[in-house]
């Protein structure tokens, strides 16, 4: 069965190595810092100048001037450290931010994103995403395999504009881990209970399977 | 020192000098550090025919989008401007011209313009549409694009403290785009919570040395919230 | 936070992974805000054929300056290296190699190489021999020089105060070049005078947030002056 | 007669205005902050990191975290800012410090200048000197008008390796101030007791004299 939003998180929450940094986009991505295994820390990066973003203030810790990238409050964790925004994307596009985790509505086999622009419909403008997709040594995209339509959204090359170019590395989606490499989607695991025939199927790109495919595991 | 005492006590003095087709370079992330009262005297002045170099374009009637409903605005230049219905109207219209710019490679241009940096190269945007017209080129086998500074007629930003010199101090997140604005403008004007005398701030403490500004205003501030997200 | 606990006890943690050819960008100005710990681990390790990117190159017997002793330096980068005889003997000699670089320029090739900008756009220089061979482009009728960023194995760096995390806060002119080459290292290694817990530093008074910095160690500091100065 | 040292301070001094910021080189301009006129404040930038650069330290005060690009020890003035070296010289080359005054070995009638470096002499490097003359707006050049040996430091082209190209403004020498425009040295003041053909034989480069010049008044 599909993977719930929470599932996704979790599932993208093993790839987090103690003493990362990590960006986390808004939506799925955003829900990741909920399931940060036991026994590992990370810090979190906001793009609009926090390093260090702690969890959402209570009633009465709420202040304008604390914000995060997503424009919600949130408050700065024990030993954050605040700048501005040149120098917030200096440490972005310098490649010292560990892993950045974003949604997507499309990727393609060259690890080719597009995320930000559907033409004809609203353009709302590409905030940090094409910095981030630049300077992050490790990217993980979070999505559903395919549209509500049932299109795939592993293609083989992107229609939409795209945000950056060979940067994607691996994708959760809501059925599947996947590398991108050498030109192809590679399957890594398999959410509970979904076929690989039923990846194959919503795969557009050139997906490569290699033997069994396990299961995605939860603890 | 008389002439370095930048504070003056009227919005009308603040945004002396501003003048039709201008470019604004703006402090603030979203409602987040903005000069509020600044944005609100340029209204009232009506000055018509602006480019605005900020992140974001305000929200419908409070920051940079009390300027769209009497059509001050010609172009802005900004990463994300999908908080605004009347800005959305305005592009279909074609009263408004849009130049969206990665936030970074938009903080870096102020950065630059205040730098005397006229161009610098980024990976950022390269193979999207943000490249197209740029020059690429190749850093150790990695194409880049150029990107060039902007500088701007006036800066207009958001601080917490000031001394009568001008040297600034930013609260928090309230920081963002505020620094690199205050360098980008030919006058930059600061909006400030409170004035404090020479010698108050600890001067390795000083986030804009003032030199970048050119006028110092006490505001007095609504401090909107766009999005208030709390924990139990 | 084990992750994210940087703080080493001894130099030779400090400076383990470093090796004969490595590009170490140090932090200083002159004999100011300069990491003596690091540079003596340096010289008890006889690491050779280091490229060292630094303003200055220290004094015969302090600073940079030991390394020349051993002949540990094949090539310095570096805007100013009058104070120092043995290293104008060594030069002379051809036993090192200097690749003078205008002081602003040094700062922003360090920076660029932090923040992923391969190369920017100067007037610095240009029609002078600092211009020989590269590129030329002019932005509003007036030429300009494209520089490139440097980046290093290591950075050596001293600041005042660090928490655990690695967050570095300056005293006084001793931040010069410290911020940047802290960000240009690929490991970059922190002595400080004073290790406090996090939390202890105010987040936006950081000058240096920890992501850049891999290990901190608490020194024991000289802090020799060059030229002493005094008024009555 | 020829200036002092002090004298040509007083003179570089007189060009001060209220607000401005300054930078001073080493050696005589640095004299020219013991000479701010009476009623006019400025603040000195010292580009190793400093704005508002105070007096030297009393004994006492001595700190070897506080020092100027001279590598002296100095104080901060009230209201000073302390910054990092790139941000030092984003003020310099951004075009924010008013006024350059510094020493040269040359300087010739397109506005060329050459101070750092004799070939086959020992070369020091170029410091900040390079950076200033770029990215000053107005730069004021502190000299003796002839060497030692009578030969003219005021040319019509530099022979030394250049500093900066097309950017002195002014030049104070022992002898005369003098503009650079339009591609020759133009006489502005003499000398107290110095006369024109002394400065016009001491000049190499293009000379305008136009009309009387008045000598040079100091209060």
């Amino acid at each position: 069965m599909a993977l719930s939003r929470e599932q996704v998180a979790m599932r993208v929450a093993q790839e987090l190595q103690d003493g990362y940094y990590v960006n986390l986009g808004i939506g799925i991505p955003t829900l990741v810092a909920n399931f940060v295994p036991e026994g590992i820390e990370v810090m979190l990066q906001s793009e609009n100048g926090l390093l260090g973003m702690g969890p959402y203030p209570t009633d009465d810790q709420v202040d304008a001037d604390m914000i995060n990238a997503g424009k919600e409050t949130v408050t700065a964790a024990t030993g954050a450290a605040i700048f501005n925004s040149a120098d917030s994307f200096a440490m972005i596009r310098g490649g010292h931010v560990d892993l950045t985790v974003l949604g997507a509505f499309e990727v393609d086999q060259q690890g080719n994103i597009a995320s930000w622009m559907i033409p004809k419909k609203l353009i709302k403008g590409m905030g940090g995403a094409m910095d981030l997709v630049a300077g992050a040594q490790n990217i993980i995209v979070t999505m559903t395999h395919a549209s509500k339509h049932g299109d795939s959204k592993l293609l083989e090359a992107c229609t939409l504009p795209l945000t950056g170019v060979n940067c994607v590395k691996k994708i959760v989606t809501d059925l599947a881990v996947l590398e991108v490499k050498d030109g192809a989607f590679h399957l890594l695991e398999r959410a509970p209970g979904v076929s690989v025939d039923e990846i194959i199927s919503k795969t557009a790109g050139k997906l490569i399977v290699n033997g069994d495919t396990p299961q995605m595991q939860f603890a | 020192m008389a002439g370095f005492d930048k504070v003056v006590t009227s919005y009308a003095e603040a945004m002396d000098g501003i003048k039709d087709g201008d470019t604004i370079i703006a402090g603030g992330f979203g409602l987040c550090g903005i000069p509020e009262g600044l944005i609100n005297e340029i209204k009232r002045k009506k000055t018509k025919e602006l480019t605005v170099v900020s992140n974001n374009c305000g929200v419908d009637d409070f920051g940079l989008g009390v300027l769209l409903h009497d059509r001050q605005i010609k172009k802005i230049i900004a990463s994300y401007v999908g908080e605004n219905a009347l800005f959305e109207q305005q592009l279909l219209d074609g009263i408004i011209d849009v130049e969206l710019t990665p936030q970074g490679t938009l903080a870096e241009k102020m950065r630059a313009g205040g730098a005397g940096i006229p161009g610098f190269y980024t990976a950022t945007g390269y193979g999207t549409p943000v490249a197209e017209g740029k020059e690429v080129k190749e850093f150790d086998g990695r194409p880049y694009i150029l990107e060039e500074s902007i500088t701007g007629e006036f800066a207009i930003i958001k601080a917490w403290k000031a001394d009568r010199y001008g040297n600034l101090v930013f609260r928090h997140t309230a920081m963002n785009f505020n620094p690199m604005a205050a360098t980008a403008g030919k006058i930059t004007v600061a909006e400030v919570e409170e004035i404090v005398e020479p010698g108050e701030l600890e001067p390795s403490q000083i986030h804009t040395p003032g030199i970048y500004v050119n006028r110092v205003i006490k505001g007095d501030f609504e401090k909107r919230i766009e999005r208030v997200t709390t924990r139990k």
